[in-house]
């Protein structure tokens, strides 16, 4: 595509554009029609009724007229009606993300964007992707809130500190769109922009094959694991001090004050960084706060490692780290975690 | 209001746009009650928050609850509910022309008024000595912290805002006093002693709610 | 409704100089300590043209910042500051208090037939605390300024940001109490305060639209009020209340800013509204049709512009239902909008149309408003809201509601009431051209802004991608004209104190009570107080209101 | 405005029933009723005293209906302001398993 075209509507190449489009267009249609007809009206009554030295010198006491009060608002009523079912279907396909959709990472900071494939490629300021594929994102933030927007994609969503949001897309035109913070997030809030490159699944591949890749997400969190010695405590067995973690994403878990939790991502945060606030029962408080001590980013890939942890303990077998990943964990003494 | 023979020459506190003194009473009361829904919906953006974290961390707010003394928030609930009694015989006494009645109320509102503030400084400082100020002195070691800082954040925000409520209210009695004396406040026109009388009912009626849900939850269940 | 008043305006003898509000006493100590409503409009419209023309500043600056894609002409940190202040000046210290506070203050009094508003003393001290409020601003953007932009959203307004923000939310907080007093005091003197006769139903429009809006000060100003406080405590003595860090929820500050915030936006549109029906009927020279669906419109649009402010939080992370509720109630908001439009609408059918300076910035209102509201609709329809919510779609949708609509409503009331304001005349044909200049400007300035939107050109930024370049380009050129446009007014207006003609009690041959008065109108408004006969009737023209001299515009 | 007696008898009343009041919802507090009664009972007696101080030591009992509507007004508004943000954090934390 080429930057220099004067466009008024801008490139679509996600399967939502389309329909983020056409109902852009019946609104804009609506609106058209509605803008021209009161010009219209003002303009003939301005000329047709304008007062005349010969003409009548105040206007025919009309006082109104109950039926066409209920029509004109009735009318706008419907047409409004239509757009919000409309508008919240499309909205509602947005906010559904896709069970099978491939899951990368995304930590905005002041001022750039951090992305992770599920390969493992890290990229700053740049995503690619490839066409035809499900692809979600699941983003937070290291500081104010930011929001990732990609323009052709028809897609937005805001990125806070503290909270996991999702945003999900299929592409499905190669190119290279913009990417922006669309969230005012400081001083270069404006240069907190990027590209995204949409790539036929061929060259996708052959990119990710050109890079270097490092670890996945779940490996860098098994490393994470090793180096910050939860696994003195948190043992695969329930042998540990801790509770095992294998296979507790996504289950539900009993906690300390009698509640019943989901355990999500954004539960599995706050265990990490907050390990009190939400006790879970039969556990007393030994875990020291990681507040500070690991990135957002570090959050992401142990959560990412704790899901990869299967739930039948007695047949598992850990993964095995890529070489690299050992070295910084194995080395960490376990008891200078002091509980 | 329906009277159209205009005063020449007004009443004694009467003021010169008004007819009567029953519109001036009736103008002076409604303006009084929109300034105090006015208040409600500034209380009501106190007490949505506190609804809104509550319901994050309840079991935070249950335990950090157990940090206030319920004795002393009892006792205060009960100095604040005889204020407003003085409060009462205040606005009867300025009602029924006794200069007496109305100083004496007002007295008494005044001293019930500074001895709550007294009880509350006693608590404030116990926080203080606690480590439980967030953001000033804040430490708290165990489980929920986050959620114990923010009920902390939310007690000092709404005690906060409802005790400088009574320090302005209690700044104004002050002021009252002199003109209650000189017998400024007739049968006719006391709309101000009936005004400030909303407005210390409606601080009274702030703490009636903040009481059960700072200090008493989860009493029985922590 | 002439023949139903009894009283006229006193006529001194010839010769006799008339003794009226302005001139019965003189002095600085007879303005400062006024209690007159009528003076007090006076000093708050002397202080709102101060902020309009200091915002407009920073909007100048902004436009020709965004002449080209780079940053050449100010650096990232002051561009910022240019639009959080430019938000700060027009919202909070302009738009809110300017169609209430200065023709509200002024008229309503007048057309009620009273002496003045119920609390005359907590109007004046409503123009102090808004003088202090403002001055608290002032001294923050002396002192380097404020980049949250005017929204505050946490954790960047609480922790993140290295500017003035405390000084300047105290500003908003004290600024917010002269709202809320306004309010009240509008409230209570549109209930208790009208002339012998005057019953709900022949209240002007303007006067309901004030009912409406007061409702919304008086409702909506307090829960800003607080979450200031709360966002200065959390600022300078770190309590938790928004940044996650301490384990707020910053969207809870979202939640409480636009539930004031929202709304605010009707406290600017709805006294607009109410001054084009006045407006309308006057040069048409008829009544309004569908008064009683007018007035409730106001009320409705009120009412349910209170339950919409979700719509600012579609993306924020907020729940996919709540979103659902609140998409379909702003929907709402379009109905008894639209009700007022088709009613202005009737109004000018048959009607004896008289092209005045006033006239056209009613019709102007009216046309910018209708695609505002369109555009709004838009918004609240979640699937565009996907794509548009803060881009310059949003940018280019609040400013015509803002500044086409509410600035345009703004100057036609002050074109239409300053006859009886000084008691002046300004000149027709600069009149007329400068409104045509600001309706052509206005249009050139913002259109394009929605084209930018559409394209995905964000908010806030001062740096751009370089095929935006040509719509930004006719945006400043746009806002150039729009300046010009701006300027002219003042000045024929200042010209008019002292060489406009004569205007008369009623130039415009209009009904209502405030055109009963001389003008400018007494210190007690009214030498006898009116009473109106049981069977008058809100804008009731006929042959025999016109008598004496024919509209200064016509001749 | 009605025109009460002097006497401060009923007054008083009303201030016996205020502090009897203050001391059951105490009492009360100490017994769990479970999640939502305890607080539900809290809310009641809170609203009980509430209402006593409006109706009498306010006078909104005998006064005119636009000061009723005025006292009710600001209550109900604050209501729907309670119900619409929390219908936000409510389906965040419950029906969808959100945040915590």
């Amino acid at each position: 595509m080429s930057f220099s075209d004067f466009q008024l509507i801008p490139d679509g190449a996600s399967t939502l554009a389309s329909k983020v489009d056409a109902l852009y267009f019946f609104a804009l249609a609506v609106s058209a029609f509605f803008s021209l007809l009161i010009a219209v009206l003002i303009f003939f009554f301005f000329v047709r009724y304008r007062r005349r030295i010969d003409g009548p010198q105040v206007g025919e006491r009309i006082h109104g007229s109950t039926p066409l009060e209920i029509v004109w608002s009735a009318i706008p009523f419907v047409i409004t009606m239509v757009m919000f079912v409309w508008g919240a279907m499309v909205y509602y396909e947005k906010s559904q993300v896709p069970a099978d959709a491939e899951e990368f990472l995304a930590t905005g900071k002041q001022w750039m964007w951090k992305f992770q494939h599920p390969e493992g490629h890290r990229e700053i300021n740049a995503l690619h992707v490839p066409v035809g594929k499900r692809i979600r994102i699941t983003m937070t933030s290291e500081d104010v809130i930011h929001s990732l927007f990609i323009p052709a994609f028809r897609i937005k969503q805001d990125v806070l500190p503290g909270r996991y949001t999702t945003l999900w897309f299929e592409a499905t035109r190669p190119g290279t769109y913009h990417l922006f913070c669309a969230e005012y997030c400081g001083a270069e809030h404006s240069r907190m922009i990027g590209s995204v490159y949409v790539m036929e699944q061929d060259d996708y591949q052959d990119w990710l094959s050109g890079g270097r890749s490092g670890l996945t997400p779940a490996e860098s969190g098994a490393a994470l694991f090793t180096q910050h010695a939860c696994d003195t405590c948190h043992k695969e067995q329930r042998t540990g001090r801790g509770p095992s973690l294998h296979g507790i994403a996504g289950q539900q878990v009993r906690l300390a004050s009698g509640r019943t939790l989901t355990r999500d991502d954004a539960y599995l945060r706050q265990s990490i960084v907050h390990p009190g606030a939400e006790l879970v029962a039969g556990y007393p408080l030994l875990m020291p706060t990681f507040q500070g001590q690991i990135t957002e980013e570090g959050i992401l890939h142990l959560i990412a490692y704790l899901k990869s942890l299967s739930a039948p303990a007695a047949e598992y077998s850990p993964p095995i780290p890529p070489e690299g990943a050992e070295q910084g964990p194995s080395s960490a003494d376990p008891s200078e975690v002091n509980p | 209001m329906s009277e159209t023979s205009s005063v020449t020459v007004h009443a004694p506190g009467l003021a010169h746009h008004f007819d009567s003194y029953e519109q001036q009473k009736e103008t002076s009361l409604l303006g009084m009650w929109l300034f105090l829904v006015q208040e409600v919906m500034f209380f009501g953006g106190l007490f949505v928050t506190y609804v809104y974290y509550r319901s994050l961390y309840p079991h935070a707010f249950n335990v950090g609850a157990r940090e206030l003394d319920v004795l002393w928030g009892t006792v205060n609930t009960g100095v604040l509910l005889l204020s407003s009694f003085t409060m009462v015989v205040a606005v009867m006494g300025a009602k029924h022309g006794s200069r007496g009645g109305l100083l004496a109320g007002l007295w008494g509102t005044i001293g019930f008024g500074l001895l709550f503030l007294g009880i509350k400084y006693v608590e404030y400082s116990s926080k203080w000595e606690h480590q439980l100020v967030p953001g000033l002195n804040f430490d708290w070691h165990g489980e929920a912290a986050r959620g114990i800082e923010i009920f902390f954040s939310l007690y000092f925000g709404m005690t906060g805002m409802h005790a400088l409520h009574m320090v302005v209210g209690i700044a104004i009695m002050f002021f009252m006093l002199r003109p209650a004396a000189r017998g400024k406040w007739t049968p006719e026109n006391h709309n101000f002693v009936e005004g400030f009388g909303l407005y210390w009912h409606f601080v009274d009626i702030v703490w009636i709610f903040l009481f059960p849900f700072l200090y008493l939850i989860g009493l029985a269940s922590e | 409704m002439s023949t139903n008043v009894a009283a006229e305006a006193s006529h001194p003898a010839p010769g006799d100089k008339p003794v009226h509000y302005l001139n019965w006493a003189y002095g600085v100590r007879s303005w400062l300590l006024t209690t007159d409503h009528k003076r007090i409009g006076i000093l708050y419209l002397i202080s709102i043209t101060f902020f309009f023309f200091i915002g407009g500043i920073y909007a100048t600056l902004i436009r020709l910042e965004l002449l080209t894609p780079q940053a050449d002409l100010v650096q990232p940190d002051t561009y910022n500051r240019l639009f959080t202040m430019h938000g700060i000046m027009m919202i909070f210290f302009f738009l809110i208090p300017s169609i209430p506070a200065v023709l509200g203050n002024f008229c309503i009094p007048l057309m009620i037939g009273a002496k003045d508003v119920a609390f005359p003393k907590l109007n004046l001290a409503s123009w102090y605390m808004f003088m202090i409020g403002s001055t608290m601003a002032m001294f923050s953007l002396i002192t380097g300024g404020v980049d949250t932009g005017w929204t505050f959203y946490t954790p960047f307004s609480t922790t993140y940001s290295n500017t003035y923000v405390a000084p300047v939310a105290i500003g908003i907080f004290v600024n917010g109490f002269s709202s809320i007093f306004t309010g009240v005091n509008f409230m209570a003197t549109i209930h208790r305060m009208r002339a012998p006769g005057m019953t709900w139903f022949k209240l002007p429009l303007f006067v309901w639209s004030h009912y409406a809006t007061s409702l919304i000060m008086v409702l909506g100003t307090p829960v800003l009020a607080i979450t200031l406080v709360l966002v200065a405590l959390e600022r300078l003595f770190h309590f938790g209340f928004f940044d996650p860090a301490y384990g707020g929820d910053p969207v809870l500050f979202q939640h409480l800013f636009w539930f004031y915030s929202h709304p605010a936006v009707y406290i600017m549109i709805l006294p607009g509204m109410g001054v084009v029906s006045e407006i309308i009927a006057a040069f048409s020279r008829k009544p309004v049709f569908g008064y009683r669906f007018v007035a409730f419109a106001s009320l409705g649009i009120a009412a349910i512009g209170f339950l919409v402010w979700g719509h600012h939080l579609f993306l924020s992370s907020q729940g996919v239902y709540a979103g659902m509720i609140f998409s379909a109630i702003s929907m709402m908001v379009a109905v008894p909008s639209a009700v007022k439009v088709f009613n202005w609408m009737a109004t000018l059918f048959r009607g004896s149309i008289e092209y005045s300076t006033p006239m056209f910035y009613a019709l102007g209102f009216i046309g910018l408003f209708v695609i505002g509201g369109l555009t709004g609709v838009m918004l609240a329809t979640l699937g565009i809201d996907i794509h548009v919510h803060d881009t310059y779609f949003v940018v280019a949708h609040f400013h015509y509601i803002m500044v086409g609509s509410a600035v345009m409503g703004y100057l036609g009331g002050l074109h239409y009431w300053w006859p009886k304001i000084t008691g002046r005349l300004y000149s027709g044909f600069w009149s007329h051209l400068s409104a045509l200049l600001i309706f052509l400007g206005f249009n050139l300035t913002f259109f394009p802004q929605f084209l930018l939107g559409y394209l995905g050109m964000p908010r806030r930024y001062h740096v751009y991608p370089e095929e935006f370049q040509v719509l930004h380009v006719l945006s400043t050129a746009g806002a150039s004209v729009l300046a010009v446009g701006y300027v002219i007014p003042l000045v024929y207006f200042l010209w008019s104190l002292k060489w406009g003609r004569v205007a008369g009690d009623n130039p415009w041959q209009a009904a209502g009570l405030e055109w009963h008065t001389s003008s400018p109108p007494p210190v007690h408004n009214f030498t006898t107080p009116p009473v109106l006969a049981p069977d008058a009737e809100p804008y009731h023209y006929d042959e025999e209101l016109l008598t004496g001299t024919p509209s200064p515009e016509l001749a | 405005m009605s025109e009460h007696s002097s006497s401060l008898m009923p007054y008083v009343l009303v201030l016996v029933g205020l502090l009897a009041l203050t001391a059951l919802t105490v009492l009360v507090a100490l017994v769990d009723f479970g999640h939502p009664w305890s607080d539900a009972v809290a809310l009641a007696i809170a609203l009980s005293k509430a209402s006593l101080v409006v109706l009498f030591f306010m006078h909104v009992k005998g006064s005119t209906p636009l000061i009723k509507l005025a006292a009710a007004g600001g209550f109900f508004w604050m209501l729907i302001f309670f119900a619409f943000i929390l219908s936000d954090v409510l389906e965040r934390t419950t029906l969808v398993s959100g945040w915590e």
